[in-house]
């Protein structure tokens, strides 16, 4: 006699605690097992390209560090090298080595909160989420230091960054460069060899690399499937070219790799500071201090090696002094495809979980 | 003489309201009754209320930050100020809820903690009652507990409170076997299941007779209290609150209370099987037995703040699979010892103490080369008949 | 570095394959008519050495006169990037075939596309409003967008 | 062995009972500023500024109101607008910085200060006279010629619009005598900094 069971739609969201911000899956289950996934996006949806098209290319500036506003560094970057291929401007050899410092630093970040996170989506209860944020304290008070603000920091310009690098700027960061990595041996050690941790998540959620290059899946849930594309080795913007590190790989792309891979990042990114921090010359960090421009029509698609994978602005101008048309290519968003087949067949609990593993955010999602 | 008697507290007010107040006999009984249980019951509670201040002061400064300090001195009316806010909120009973159940859960998880108060003897001589049965007792009122969580996810009309529940019931029956197991092993050590009796055999705790049933019983106590890394019944990541998502204002107050009273519960329960109660040097027995209490609790703490939550169907494979084995592994070796030693010296006992050390040296890496919770529950499972519609 | 395909390049590779299929290029991209889109992106897709595993990025400019679907290609084996355009005239019921047959990563960019610029994609799985809810009425992203009179009139939204 | 993991988890989480808390009791301790932090309270200097409004163009949000007379009089070389309305609604305001860095005459700058909230949201808007009446704590955002004298907007003394100076409008890019006095800012080989 075969129990006749009814499946149970479940609504995860968008109001609960962990879809790391407004995110809706609705599940249909037959008790613990997922059968169907249909996630529904579009809450934090603020119009970001429309609000684009009334904005001089400056002003959009400040919108683009609110897209991901875990790392809006890296939002800066890639807008601002947008605009450069359009302009033609090109920024001195140290607003590159800033550049390149405080995106490196933004990564650390993002994946800092990435790990806490999804660590706390696995229940050990916010420990090591305040063990991140406590270290993501100190870089932010870097960003302060630099550009007067913690998360909208707003601080690249078209042709450049806007301002130097204050003086206490440097043995501050001389100071966390030196701390960093004790920290994150022993966020290893409190998490990565956890049996608990490695039984929830070992060969759970699995991407082959064929389904994700298909799904054009980028950056760390990529590479932890063995695909490996790193924008910053494949196509070397800024100052990548000049400085040394390896890409981390995956080999079997479950959420366990996809949370090593970040961990094995933070400690490449820390390199890449400290060789830049050797490499940097003193010299001017702007090529102009215009703020209006006017780039000849045509349009210009720059991608950079976002924390959450390939981001790009494709910005048509027809001439004025404002973008006629901005597209933001989201990694959050685009990661999203394969969700579904991630998550059938596998519990609620694992759910949250490998949702928590793509490293999403909603402001990027929705813009 | 019934046990009541050697209380001291009873036979104290028996002979103040029999001599100064001149009263009936009765009266006295009752005074003296109605004086133990005040004591005990709101000793307890207070001890429990301590603990929900001491839980958020420890996990704070194991997350390097400082917990509540701000209401009272180190924030110790921190669980005052708790409550109180607790009982000016908003008492919602939602429409769908079966109204009867959902009022009645919170009473029904927190009276059985209550009343497994009667055999927990604090100190020398002060206890409320001696039962013969008394570890039976308790096991018995720590099942009672699983009903009252099936009440409340069943009555809520909550889809997420419903998982959380049948979640808990399967949890709590498959624990209570390895819990009943390791408290077998003691029993046949000491001999009887009264708690006083299990206090005097123990001339060598029996935390270091047997390691096994000391591992087993804070295994499956912690999962029976819904402590991590057991805690899916209300896991805040996937089910938002489990059985307590629709419950507010004191209901929820009561169902918080009687969490952490349990843990205190299973606190004492650890202090008197494996830690030999009061019994130890020169500080007054009530002394001795706090202390091990509270260092059960801070242990209790410590792997609230590190440890991750298991998933489900892990939980129940580690019980049947792993943890039932190793009881009984425990109870057999426990047995032929007390085959062997009835009445076990103290040299005997030592004896005991490394032959079982040996013994769960070798069990638990053994058994932990066949622990493998990774193969999902799916491999195996049957496709559900839903599964072929869809 | 990556290779950037040219317009030009990219035209006569596509040309000499699919006939008649390249109705326009320049220096960076090359334009493909609507019916051919989906055999020259499995062309791209599956020949060896094209091998454009990777679709980057899926969008769409309103020109007013004509709508131009940018399909942003990249090659992981072979580091090169390139730019397809497909040019649909008109305004209304403008239609497309949907390329999540060839890359399945165009689902969602395709109803972002739907939603905020209104081409339809025939063959997409499930094609439906992504970011604004479903009683929402108009396309934002169009030129010709204009914010209706508060309060909204829609079923249940605004 | 099966629980090595755990324990060793369990030896972190100790490891860092020990350590001091990092958390800050924020009404009685406070958080250390950096000089550039870009604050609520904005500080306008009425003799520098000549009404030229670019402030008000450059904000993303247009939320800068300026209405100026023509023959208003002011010391600054060459006539300039005297300034009517300025008003700043704060309520709106993302604190960006495009005015700062948008003003030619180094008029408006950045406040260093995040407390000034309100109850009613008309309270937010900031008007021209308290703009000229509120003491002059500039935040060194933008402002180069404040950061080389290591000016602290914290404490101490307020500024006059004399010796907030006036930082050569080119000084960014062409000249590399620009960067703040300390010159180089690589560590020296024993790993100091000047």
């Amino acid at each position: 006699m075969t129990m006749h069971t009814q499946p149970v739609i479940v609504n995860i969201g968008p109001h609960h605690p962990s879809t790391h911000g407004v995110f809706r899956m609705r599940l249909t289950m037959d008790g613990e097992n997922i059968l169907d996934v249909e996630p529904v996006i579009g809450y934090l949806h603020r119009g970001s390209e429309k609000l684009a098209e009334e904005r001089h290319y400056t002003q959009v500036i400040t919108l683009t560090d609110r897209m991901d506003y875990v790392a809006s560094m890296t939002n800066n970057q890639a807008y601002v090298l947008s605009c450069e291929q359009l302009t033609g401007i090109t920024p001195p050899d140290r607003g590159l080595y800033l550049r390149v410092i405080a995106a490196e630093l933004q990564r650390v970040v993002s994946h800092l909160v990435a790990t806490g996170f999804f660590l706390q989506d696995l229940g050990a209860f916010a420990t090591p989420l305040m063990y991140a944020m406590r270290e993501r304290e100190r870089v932010l008070d870097l960003f302060e230091m630099l550009c007067g603000a913690r998360i909208t920091v707003s601080y690249m310009r078209i042709g450049g960054v806007f301002q130097d690098a204050p003086g206490e700027f440097w043995p501050a960061l001389r100071r966390i460069l030196d701390d960093f990595p004790s920290f994150i041996d022993e966020l290893e050690d409190l998490i990565s060899d956890n049996e608990i941790v490695r039984s929830r998540t070992q060969g759970v959620a699995v991407i082959s690399g064929a389904d994700a290059v298909n799904a054009s899946i980028t950056g760390p849930v990529l590479r932890a499937s063995g695909v490996s594309w790193d924008l910053r080795k494949a196509a070397p913007y800024d100052v990548y070219d000049r400085v040394s590190f390896e890409v981390p790989l995956g080999e079997h792309g479950d959420n366990y790799d996809r949370y090593m891979i970040r961990i094995r990042e933070i400690r490449e990114s820390l390199k890449i500071v400290e060789q830049c921090v050797a490499q940097i010359e003193p010299g001017p960090v702007r090529a102009t201090t215009a703020m209006l421009f006017r780039p000849p029509a045509g349009e210009s698609y720059v991608p950079i090696e976002a924390p959450k994978g390939e981001l790009g602005f494709y910005l048509v101008s027809d001439g004025s002094i404002a973008p006629y048309r901005m597209h933001v290519r989201a990694p959050s968003l685009i990661n999203l495809t394969l969700l579904k087949q991630m998550l059938v067949g596998w519990k609620l609990a694992d759910a949250i979980v490998s949702f928590g593993s793509i490293d999403v955010n909603m402001g990027e999602v929705d813009r | 003489m019934s046990p009541l008697e050697e209380n001291h507290i009873f036979s104290g007010t028996y002979g103040f309201v029999t001599n100064t107040l001149g009263g009936p006999d009765w009266l006295a009984y009752g005074m003296g009754a109605v004086a133990v249980i005040m004591i005990v019951v709101n000793g307890f509670l207070l001890i429990g209320t301590l603990f929900t201040w001491m839980e958020r002061k420890v996990v704070g400064r194991f997350q390097s930050r400082v917990g509540p300090n701000r209401v009272g001195p180190f924030g110790i009316l921190q669980a005052i100020a708790d409550a109180v806010k607790l009982l000016f909120k908003e008492d919602i009973v939602p429409r769908r809820a079966d109204r009867l159940l959902f009022n009645a859960a919170p009473i029904v998880m927190l009276a059985p903690s209550l009343l497994a108060l009667a055999v927990i003897p604090f100190g020398r001589g002060s206890y409320v009652a001696d039962l013969n049965i008394a570890v039976l007792y308790v096991v018995a009122m720590g099942g009672i507990a699983s009903l009252a969580v099936l009440m409340a996810g069943y009555s809520s009309g909550n889809k997420l409170a419903l998982l959380g529940s049948m979640r808990a019931v399967a949890m709590l029956l498959s624990y209570e076997i390895p819990l009943v197991m390791a408290l077998l092993g003691i029993t046949l050590l000491a001999g009887s299941m009264s708690m006083v009796d299990i206090i005097e055999a123990q001339h060598v705790p029996f935390l270091l007779v047997s390691p096994l049933g000391a591992l087993i019983f804070l295994i499956a106590m912690s999962a029976e209290l819904n402590r991590p890394p057991f805690d899916v019944t209300e896991a805040e990541s996937e089910l938002v609150g489990g059985y307590l998502t629709e419950y507010s204002g004191m209901k929820f107050g009561v169902f918080y209370l009687a969490e952490f009273c349990n843990v205190v519960l299973a606190g004492a329960l650890f202090a008197i099987l494996f830690l030999d109660g009061w019994e130890w040097a020169i500080l007054p027995s009530h002394l001795w037995f706090l202390i091990k209490v509270f260092g059960f609790l801070f242990v209790a703490s410590w792997v609230r703040a590190t440890l991750p939550r298991m998933r489900i169907d892990q939980i129940l494979t580690f019980a049947w699979k792993y943890l039932f084995p190793l009881s009984l592994v425990n109870v057999l070796a426990l047995a032929v010892e007390t085959i062997a030693w009835p009445d076990p010296s103290l040299g005997q006992l030592w004896i005991m103490v490394a032959v079982n050390w040996v013994i769960a040296a070798l069990a638990i890496p053994l058994l932990s080369l066949v622990v493998d919770l990774k193969t999902p529950a799916r491999a195996g499972r049957r496709v559900s008949p839903v599964e072929e519609a869809i | 570095m990556t290779t950037v395909v040219s317009g030009s390049d990219l035209a006569i590779l596509v040309g000499n394959r699919l006939l008649h299929s390249v109705t326009l290029s320049d220096v960076g991209a090359a334009w493909v008519t609507p019916e051919a889109l989906v055999d020259v992106c499995r062309f791209l897709h599956d020949d060896p050495d094209q091998a454009f595993e990777l679709l980057s990025s899926v969008t769409a400019v309103d020109y007013v006169e004509f709508f131009d679907v940018v399909y942003h290609l990249t090659s992981i084996s072979r580091n090169a990037s390139a730019v397809l355009k497909v040019r649909l005239y008109g305004r209304e019921a403008l239609s497309l075939a949907s390329v999540t047959s060839v890359w399945s990563g165009a689902e969602l960019q395709e109803r972002e596309i739907f939603d905020l610029l209104g081409v339809s994609f025939d063959g997409h799985p499930n094609l439906k409003r992504l970011l604004t809810w479903e009683g929402f009425q108009g396309h934002p992203l169009r030129r010709d967008y204009l914010e209706p009179p508060l309060p909204y009139t829609w079923p249940h939204g605004g | 062995m099966y629980g090595i993991g755990i324990l060793k988890g369990l030896v972190v989480t100790a490891k860092n009972l020990l350590r001091k808390p990092a958390t800050i009791q924020y009404p009685e301790e406070r958080v250390p500023q950096a000089s550039r932090f870009r604050g609520q309270e904005f500080t306008w200097f009425v003799d520098r500024c000549t009404g030229c409004a670019s402030c008000a163009k450059f904000c993303p949000l247009g939320i800068i109101r300026i209405e100026t007379d023509p023959n208003g009089g002011n010391e600054q070389d060459g006539g300039s607008y005297r300034v009517d309305v300025f008003d700043i609604d704060q309520g709106r305001c993302m604190y960006c910085g495009m005015c700062v860095e948008a003003c030619p005459y180094d008029a408006l700058h950045m406040g260093s200060n995040f407390e000034a909230a309100q109850y009613r949201r008309e309270d937010l808007v900031i008007n021209v006279e308290v703009l000229k009446a509120r003491d002059k704590h500039p935040s060194t955002w933008y402002r180069p010629q404040l950061e080389r004298e290591k000016f602290d907007p914290f404490e101490g003394q307020p500024k006059e619009w004399k010796d907030a100076g006036r930082e050569n409008p080119f000084w960014h890019p062409q000249r590399p005598e620009m960067l703040p006095d300390e010159g180089d800012t690589r560590p020296t080989a024993n790993g100091e900094y000047k």
